[in-house]
């Protein structure tokens, strides 16, 4: 089976579950080096994109575009603004199709995480959202179906947040103190790991 | 960090209506009502000016729309940046047809929504500048000066920027003119206390009951030093060395100062400190113009203070006189 | 509570200095520096009008004084009356030959000061006459009117008294304007969080992180009640309610409303309780005339607001609007 | 021997160094009745009693007369206020003359007590200075030297303190918690007694 809007409305539902214990951690993680926001943001973020009917929508990118648009009308906040980003990149690639088979994720990431790049500047190593979204696309290279995403996806996150948790802040409001971020995890990246792994975890 | 609230999720929407039901010279408009616009419209013929951030700073940002100041404003939510959406709207809203400047403070979000918001608008034929606030002297090293936040200094962008528009100034003389006010802006700030943004558990940072913390931004990002809490006095010294070490090149001997309240420090002390700031400013050869001081740039609840000189040349000294005139401050 | 003062000695007299510093419109003068006055003088035949009493409560007392609004301020040390000789220098300083008011809060240490002060010019030939803020509901009941303390209410007092000064009105007239705005106004506090009086060793009440208090006085007073922290909007509606139980007789349906910050209470929370004022009031069939939103009557750092209502008359209303300019709040 | 000023100078010095401690007692009296300055105002009217130099001065009434005008210059406070309206009356009783029998004391106390009820406009029984001061001067009345003045004072204080605890205040800011005040000492009164204790337990 490839990916269709049933999985992505049943990815939505599981991120959007996951905010209820994740929202406090992630304000926490963010107090700690930003303005203590990104879990307040995520959570109105979810919570507009849960409110999304999906119902009669077939197109991947038509629904991605429905997630893009709710997520920047939730928010103007620096990751809010990435992700409604990454997710309108995604659409417009998909737009039209109503499959779109497991092994096409990677390369779909990939121009979601370099829409990112572009419009926030962070470069990779700055240890951001941008080095999760970047491990994660890198991980899915050559995965054929769910299973095998599924697992990818969820150790690719772990591992970057290891990877990056004794690297400075090179971006965002953490670049100010690359010292005290060392052997902190980023907010965003933190989110990305979470929920990638809500939605990985139980069967989508 | 008790509140005086309704439910966290109606925080912005609510302060927003009350705003404009106290003020009836700001209208709520643009989409889910996130923009604050001048009541009686954009003029025509002037260049507009246009602002926007995160809610939690009153009177920032939209309690400086009005004549000789900004004309409309998008406001996001605590600490967010404004949307998209609301950042188009309120392109339109000060539009006069002579093009718009965006004036915002230098923060991730608000810079890509007003960036993609100028993105689409310029398809369509708007001609758009950009100037961003970058007083903050404490957020990154004087090499790196465009990467600083903007914090309160922005009121002087606001006060210059808007009086030059007012004169029918061009859209290329009005950016210049906010360029000038933000490149002869320095802002320093400390905090006794931190806020908590509505629906967050925690505050948005911690710090002992004897201690303070220099060089603090206005959402609370880390300072420079954290430590004992010193006389008012120590601190205004520290305040003044620190932005006049910093003094831009060519300016002159006239500033004008902005002793803020981050929100809970209360005119008594910012005036104790102002006494203080007056007299070193003196004793370095400065004369003090138009100060200002109070609540001008806040974090809701946070204690504390910053100091921000604008340091002025003629033109911006006459601009800086002119008439203006919104809720929260009025010149002439 | 943490304060950025430097000796508590030197609080208010440090204070004065850099409130006389940063405003060129007030001037220092009196025994002990202890007068604020206006810096042109008092205006030759005109009724003058004084005010006075403890420090700590910026933007009152000495933030007043201007044309339009009183004409000095005698100003004690942190919640003490100011002394007898400070009154009487403040009664001299506004005198332009036609008789003065004594406009102040209820306290007994101001009432002492203010009538030895009167005993002792009187006796010069000095024509004088006394109005007291007694607009605080909750200090006394409505048969004890003239027992109750003068809280934010007395603004208007100065208001609607300053105008009718300046129209060139006797002393009685001017007496009886401020006696009207008095008796038509009615204000109750509520308060999260206590101040404490520089120097002291201990906050001036305590209070339970998870509760509230309503009915404390501005030096915090005990309230009505104690209990757990509501939302804004019940907030409202009680202090709502409680005002409309005392509208005063023959009032009619426009009302000026004021929502005060005691100190630390950010705008943010201000509007979204302004916002819900002014749909109770709207509901209940009064029309608000001139809102005021912000801090106008603090108590140094106390978390808190109070809520004032104005019952207006045409009269009033006309002198509310009239022009008047003070370094905190400007009209027309 | 009578009462000339060393007795007054020497009480105003004991009186100051008395408030060292007892400057925050009553702050912590008065700010659960009232608003908390209690201490720190007798502290500082006390510091500049304590500052007038009556060195050369013999005249009762004069030095009296000084006292009361620091105490005006210092505060406005009611207390204070009243403080310097006691000192004043019994000044003009005392004017031209170096020596009061100690006898004299409670008719001019008594004086000093009736100008502070006009002024203040307490009643007696309202449980405020005004009942320590009205205390003491009935319980001087036939006491004609000073060991007996000291110990009588003492303990008229003392027993005002005990009598009026478990009375309503009925003046002042206190008077609104009239049932609150109940079980709690004036600060009014208990700054009275202290200082009268401070005054007459050393030698004067
Ligand atoms: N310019 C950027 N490029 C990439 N990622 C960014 C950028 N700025 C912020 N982020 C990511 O967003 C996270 C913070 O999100 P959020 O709390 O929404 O930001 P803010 O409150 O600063 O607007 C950071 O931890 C980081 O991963
Ligand atoms: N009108 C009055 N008459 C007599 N005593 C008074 C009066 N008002 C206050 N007091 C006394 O003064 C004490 C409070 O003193 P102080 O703290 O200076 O007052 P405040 O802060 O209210 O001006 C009270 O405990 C009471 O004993
Ligand atoms: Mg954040
Ligand atoms: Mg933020
Ligand atoms: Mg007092
Ligand atoms: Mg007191």
């Amino acid at each position: 089976m490839n990916l269709t809007v049933t999985h992505i409305a049943a990815g939505v539902a599981l991120a959007h579950a996951r905010m209820k214990t994740l929202e406090q951690e992630l304000n926490v993680a963010d107090s700690r080096l930003g303005d203590g926001d990104t879990g307040g943001m995520l959570r109105r973020v979810l919570d507009l994109m849960a409110e999304q009917r999906m119902d009669g929508i077939d197109d991947v990118g038509v629904s991605l575009g429905i997630l893009a648009k709710a997520a920047a009308a939730a928010t103007g906040s620096s990751l809010g603004t990435l992700l409604a980003t990454g997710l309108l990149t995604m659409s417009k690639r998909t737009k039209g199709r109503t499959e779109i088979p497991w092994s096409e994720l990677a390369p779909l990431l990939e121009q979601a995480r370099d829409a990112v790049m572009a419009r926030g500047g962070a470069k990779l190593g700055d240890k951001t959202v941008v080095d999760a979204l970047d491990a994660v696309s890198s991980a899915l290279a050559g995965a054929g179906d769910q299973a095998g995403v599924r697992a990818r996806a969820v150790a690719a996150c772990d591992e970057a947040l290891v990877r990056f948790r004794n690297e400075p802040c090179r971006m965002g409001r953490a670049r100010m103190y690359a010292d005290k971020s060392i052997g902190m995890d980023d907010p965003g990246m933190l989110a990305f790991a979470r929920l990638t792994e809500s939605v990985c975890r139980r069967g989508t | 960090m008790k509140k005086l609230i309704n439910d966290p999720a109606h925080y912005v929407d609510e302060m927003l209506d009350g705003l404009c039901a106290a003020h009836p010279s700001l209208t709520r408009d643009g989409p889910a009502g996130r923009v604050i616009r001048r009541t009686e419209g954009a003029r025509a013929g002037k260049v507009g000016i246009v602002t926007g951030g995160g809610s939690g700073h009153l009177p920032l940002f939209t309690g400086y729309v009005g004549p000789g100041l900004v004309d409309a404003c998008s406001i996001g939510n605590v600490f967010e940046g404004p949307t998209v959406d609301s950042c188009m709207a309120a392109i339109k809203a000060a539009d006069g047809g002579r093009g718009v400047l965006r004036l915002y403070g230098n923060y991730g979000g608000d810079r890509m929504n007003f960036d993609m918001a100028g993105e689409f608008l310029e398809d369509d034929g708007l001609e758009l500048s950009t100037v961003l606030g970058t007083d903050d002297i404490a957020s990154a090293a004087p090499e790196e000066r465009s990467k600083r936040r903007g914090v309160a200094g922005i009121v002087y962008a606001y006060k210059i920027a808007g009086a030059r528009a007012d004169e029918g100034a061009s859209l290329a003389e009005v950016t210049a003119a906010a360029a000038k006010a933000v490149e002869r802006t320095r802002t320093i700030g400390c905090a006794l206390a931190p806020c908590q943004i509505p629906g967050a558990a925690e505050p948005s940072f911690r710090i002992a009951p004897s201690e303070m913390e220099m060089g603090i931004g206005i959402h609370g990002e880390p300072g420079i030093w954290r430590d004992t809490l010193k006389p008012a006095d120590a601190v205004a010294d520290e305040m003044v060395d620190r932005l006049l070490a910093e003094r831009p090149e060519g300016s002159g001997h006239r500033v004008s100062v902005l002793v803020n309240s981050l929100g809970a420090t209360p005119l008594e002390e910012l005036f104790i400190l102002y006494r203080r700031i007056a007299e070193r400013l003196d004793k370095a050869g400065l004369a003090v113009v138009q100060p200002l001081v109070g609540p001008f740039v806040t974090s809701m609840e946070m204690a504390g203070v910053s100091l921000s000189l604008c340091f002025l040349d003629d033109k911006m000294e006459r601009l800086l006189a002119a008439p203006a005139s919104c809720p929260f401050w009025r010149v002439g």
